[in-house]
């Protein structure tokens, strides 16, 4: 057991993965001699060397698209792209080509990269550098979106899918970069799909991931002052997500609450909604209500910024309301 | 074959053994004959979707592909048949595939669009403009860091150079002096446009733009065609990225059933001269291979094509459950 | 009155608006001396000439990033993508330069650019050439979605999205190009954001746009042989939709249905069934029920394709799942 | 000055009168104090986010500012404060918006990566590398419809040139004779990698690819930038694309606050050397205008500052409400 960095545990997850398959590459901006952006990849390029660990031109489409044909060419490569918000840059690659190679061309071949991007606000980065995507990417048949909440997970999400035979997209929320927790020696494994009950509770269920999630504990903290006893499920994978894990937890509380950063609308948590209002209609006792971001870009100034992001109060307030 | 500046000026060579000439010949007329017969079952309704034919550039992807070792690896077009056939695939399933059945090569889930075969290093066809080349870039990294000694080709038309994917392609190939080889086969049209209209740039003036050296040669003569890729190919394997453009043409309209009113004539009976196959038949004439005894290769195409239709049509449709399965690993 | 094809309504809308006003232009790929892939644009470079009908190179990124300098600079374009899965090359445009610009430019300018673009199934185009993306389009801020389902609206609604001063994402499903229609004279005008009853019923609603309304159209015949009366709702505009038409049908039917062609998971009908799954959940009787396309890239296959588009059937049995 | 082949070439000319110098030099001081009081605020936790300076590329900006009419439009990028104040933004509004007030030119809601004012053309601050071309494109579009008589300007850096969209930029404005200008400030770095690292082309042999006339520029020398600049600008208004290089140093990090491991100390003072304001004042003096007479206008510069930054922290926070009505039109 050791006390670590969210940012640190990812770095370790890609140095033992590159420790133990030869075919691991790294490929991003600034990820090689300067150790990244964010210094999750510091290290690794001494460690590995340059043809493990490239640095590459600005030049999203050509890095992602590359990482495809890298994948289908025997490596698993690892691609960084600096902020989520310039995975618009790769939708073609991601979209088109790796989500659809393994299906398109008859079962020929599997695309076994990832790509790891932060997302989420908290640094003032404004409107086209904390955006939270992950919605987009979920509703591509042939993707999985994973987005850990905490040091442990990360590490072994991460080792999950880098073993994972399919193009995974992992979401590092930035603001848990410099979040400490326990990482066990050894490191955790794990497998994509699976939620995890990061509080339990019996009045009310709260689905959350990614930094999200913390903000449900403290909105459940709340409530359990006010004798509420919220249940949160951390999803850790969102695509595919664990409806039984809801499902069961749902069955045990009769209220549900979805809680995320990204916009509400249209947003991961629409489908666990959605879906819950239909395989779990039965259970329900209340009405499922979500908590996102206001539908607006995410705004810059200090103050606004603040606003923005979906709270404690905005959650509990959110039980409350289907408790009502 | 011209050549631009970065390659040593290398005047056209002795050119090819009558024997291969003929087997370049031979691999073009399959390309050629199972167009036709694909253009035929497209008109009968028996081919779902639409498909674009490679008529008029057979002798690029001959003359490619015959430079190419099996490990070597290939991302194609929309306009990919001909690559698929030289690099080659098996006949029954890529009619099988065409036709949308099961036992095709992407189990009736790409079509023409998206033909591959891994077991050759086929990578694929490709429904987006320039996507080809990036995946190309990324197989080329592949042989790189795993030493495979293995090129990776990528194959596009003129009108992709508009594509910015393809510009972040160039430049990483040539800044990781990746085993790559970029062919473009410039036919003169983008869809129903003449690139002309959609380029202010020539691929030759891109080439040196980027410090890749860059070949030209008549798409439309195989021998030059073959020549000049053993040439870039060697290039390429030894870590020295490549540009190969092809002059050729587009016999048909862009896709079949393309009613073709913004082309000329002119271009047609243009076209026609510089058909391929006749140029090849006036070679081998010349290394005394005579028009009559291709007869049977000919005739044994038609027999393969045939027996390769009759299995396609008479194999089984796919079924959901398996395609559902298919989607992940 | 006149009956005419979708396509043609489109073709008229856009010459309407160019006639009416000198500052919209046209830009695509083989949009202007070929008339368009699916001769939608047919006949407009000759009534408008090539300044402002313009054949661009195969260049999405630029074409949909010009068009948003050219409406910053008092043009109002209308750019095609030739097939909606080629959006992916654009997203950058679309997402974080359009839909923003208004905002984080502090409200000092519009972005009045339409951008039009076929989605749909049905021609056997494969994985590349059919997908339905709109439900990531509906989930940026800034964005506006519209998506036809007859000649008379997709008129009406492509006048309203060229008059609208923000970025509008106009979706036209191939299959529907064909479709004749009605097309009143003087021609409809609407505004975005409306929905329609496309059928009156009392015992559940099914709402749905595009291509898919006439899916439930059939399914509520199939059922009106049941005697089981579905309403249909057409939504005509994804973002914002209607949420309010909807609501009140399901104030009358206390049964919901939704359905379209894009892919079920996190498509654009979570977010219809999760809104109705708080705001209108005490109307509701039993669970809400979606109907989309299977997890998986359109395939090719004639077979296979036909089983993937969501069929009336398939709507049917929804309808009767959510009364039993 | 270096110019491409497809322009005249053209001596460096007489040089500018005293007094446009010395206008020139007040830019770029102004661009200087700014941006070394930011850099202050940005220490002192006064400005949220991140903020890229332009130490050292004033002269970019004052001299393309310069050769600008009030018509004329610009699309800048991530390091676009110099741009801004250059096109004549409004002080006040401009650190209102750094600190993310209420009344800042973007009511707070974009911040340094983001500044516009589109009532002096200034079409924004860009912070998606290589996204202010498309934009800027597009302004030259509706210049050419609307017969604005204007040219619109896309800042960059040499590091954007790896993206694709920069590609799909040059193209199409050559190809439709846009009044576009493509300016670079090459300054050797791409965040904290050596653009030579990024990049296997060079931005002159692009340019030519695209038939685009280059222009080369010592981008630190104010007066042959605006004498470059007057040039390319009334090419471009004539309906000649062009594309201006400017070589230029970044004087400090990336952002503020990055620590700069990977620079060499024979960087900073060959830097030093080259200083665009010291290289100014040089220039001055030779015709006459000495050091001592240049006190009085950095004075008032400094006052102009503090004056703005003083507005700036006492102006209101921006409401949630009025931003979320923001969202559309
Ligand atoms: C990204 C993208 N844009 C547009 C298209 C539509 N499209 C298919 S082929 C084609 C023309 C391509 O021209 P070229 O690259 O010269 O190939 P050719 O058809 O001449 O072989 C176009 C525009 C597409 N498939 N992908
Ligand atoms: C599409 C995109 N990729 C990456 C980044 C991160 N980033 C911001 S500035 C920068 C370097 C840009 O270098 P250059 O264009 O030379 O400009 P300079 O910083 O030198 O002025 C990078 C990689 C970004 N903002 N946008
Ligand atoms: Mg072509
Ligand atoms: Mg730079």
């Amino acid at each position: 057991m050791a006390e670590t960095r969210f940012a640190r545990a990812i770095n370790q997850a890609l140095a033992d993965a590159m420790a133990a398959d030869a075919s691991v590459i790294l490929l991003g901006e600034d990820i090689a001699a300067p150790g990244g952006p964010f210094s999750v990849t510091r290290g690794l390029l001494d460690k590995f060397g340059a043809d493990r660990v490239r640095d590459t031109p600005i030049a999203e489409a050509v890095i992602v698209g590359a990482s495809v044909g890298a994948a289908m060419g025997g490596l698993k490569p690892v691609v960084e792209i600096m902020f989520m918000d310039f995975v618009t840059l790769a939708m073609d690659a991601l979209v088109n080509q790796a989500a659809k190679a393994r299906f398109m061309f008859g079962d020929q071949t599997t695309v076994p990269m990832v790509l790891r991007t932060p997302h989420g606000g908290g640094l003032n980065a404004g409107p086209q550098h904390s955006q939270c995507l992950e919605a987009w990417l979920a509703h591509v048949p042939g993707l999985k979106v994973v987005c850990p909440s905490n040091p442990a997970d990360a590490y072994a999400l991460l080792r999950a899918a880098i073993d994972d035979p399919n193009p995974v997209i992992f979401v590092e929320n930035k603001a848990l970069y410099a979040m400490k927790g326990e990482l066990p020696d050894p490191p955790p494994s794990d497998r994509l799909g699976v939620a995890r009950t990061a509080r339990p509770g019996r009045d009310a269920t709260i689905v959350s991931y990614g930094a999200a999630v913390h903000t449900a504990l403290k909105a459940a903290e709340a409530l359990a002052r006010e004798s509420v006893e919220a249940e949160v499920i951390d999803l850790r994978s969102l695509q595919p997500w664990d409806e039984a894990a809801v499902l069961a937890s749902l069955a045990r509380t009769h209220r549900l609450v979805v809680a995320h950063e990204a916009v509400e609308a249209f947003g991961v948590g629409a489908e666990i909604a959605a879906r819950m209002a239909d395989v779990g209609f039965d259970e329900l006792d209340g009405p499922i209500v979500r908590v996102g971001a206001p539908f607006m870009p995410v705004p810059f100034g200090k103050t606004l910024e603040a606003e923005y992001v979906p709270s404690a109060d905005a959650v509990a307030a959110a039980v409350r309301r289907t408790l009502a | 074959m011209k050549q631009g500046p970065a390659v040593p000026s290398r005047a056209r060579s002795n050119g090819l053994p009558a024997r291969e000439l003929r087997a370049l010949y031979g691999r073009m007329l399959l390309i050629r004959r199972v167009e036709e017969q694909l253009g035929r079952l497209f008109a009968d309704g028996e081919i779902p979707g639409f498909i674009h034919l490679s008529i008029g550039q057979e002798a690029v992807a001959a003359g490619v592909g015959a430079a190419l070792e099996p490990r070597d690896t290939a991302a194609s077009t929309h306009r990919g048949h001909g690559h698929a056939i030289a690099k080659g695939v098996d006949l029954d399933r890529f009619f099988l595939e065409l036709l949308g059945k099961q036992d095709g090569l992407c189990r009736g889930r790409g079509g023409s669009m998206h033909v591959a075969d891994l077991s050759i290093g086929m990578l694929g066809a490709n429904g987006i403009v320039g996507a080809g080349l990036p995946i190309a870039v990324g197989s080329a990294i592949a042989h790189q860091v795993r030493k495979t000694g293995a090129v990776a080709v990528a194959f596009f038309g003129d009108g992709a150079l508009a594509e910015g994917a393809v510009h972040e392609s160039l430049n990483l190939a040539a800044l990781w002096k990746l085993p790559f080889l970029a062919v473009c086969e410039n036919n003169g049209w983008g869809e129903f446009s003449p690139t002309d209209r959609q380029l202010a740039a020539t691929l030759e003036g891109l080439a040196a733009a980027y410090n890749l050296p860059w070949t030209d040669v008549d798409g439309n003569d195989v021998e030059a065609v073959t020549l000049a890729a053993r040439h870039v190919v060697a290039e390429a394997r030894a870590g020295r990225p490549q540009v190969l453009e092809c002059r050729t043409t587009r016999v048909r309209g862009h896709f079949e059933g393309d009613p073709q009113k913004y082309r000329s004539t002119e271009e047609a009976s243009a076209m026609a001269a510089r058909d391929p196959l006749a140029i090849a038949v006036k070679a081998l004439a010349a290394l005394g291979v005579g028009e009559a005894s291709l007869q049977p290769e000919a005739a044994e195409i038609d027999a393969r094509i045939a027996a390769a239709v009759a299995r396609a049509r008479a194999g089984a449709l796919p079924g959901m459950a398996q395609a559902r399965a298919g989607v992940y690993a």
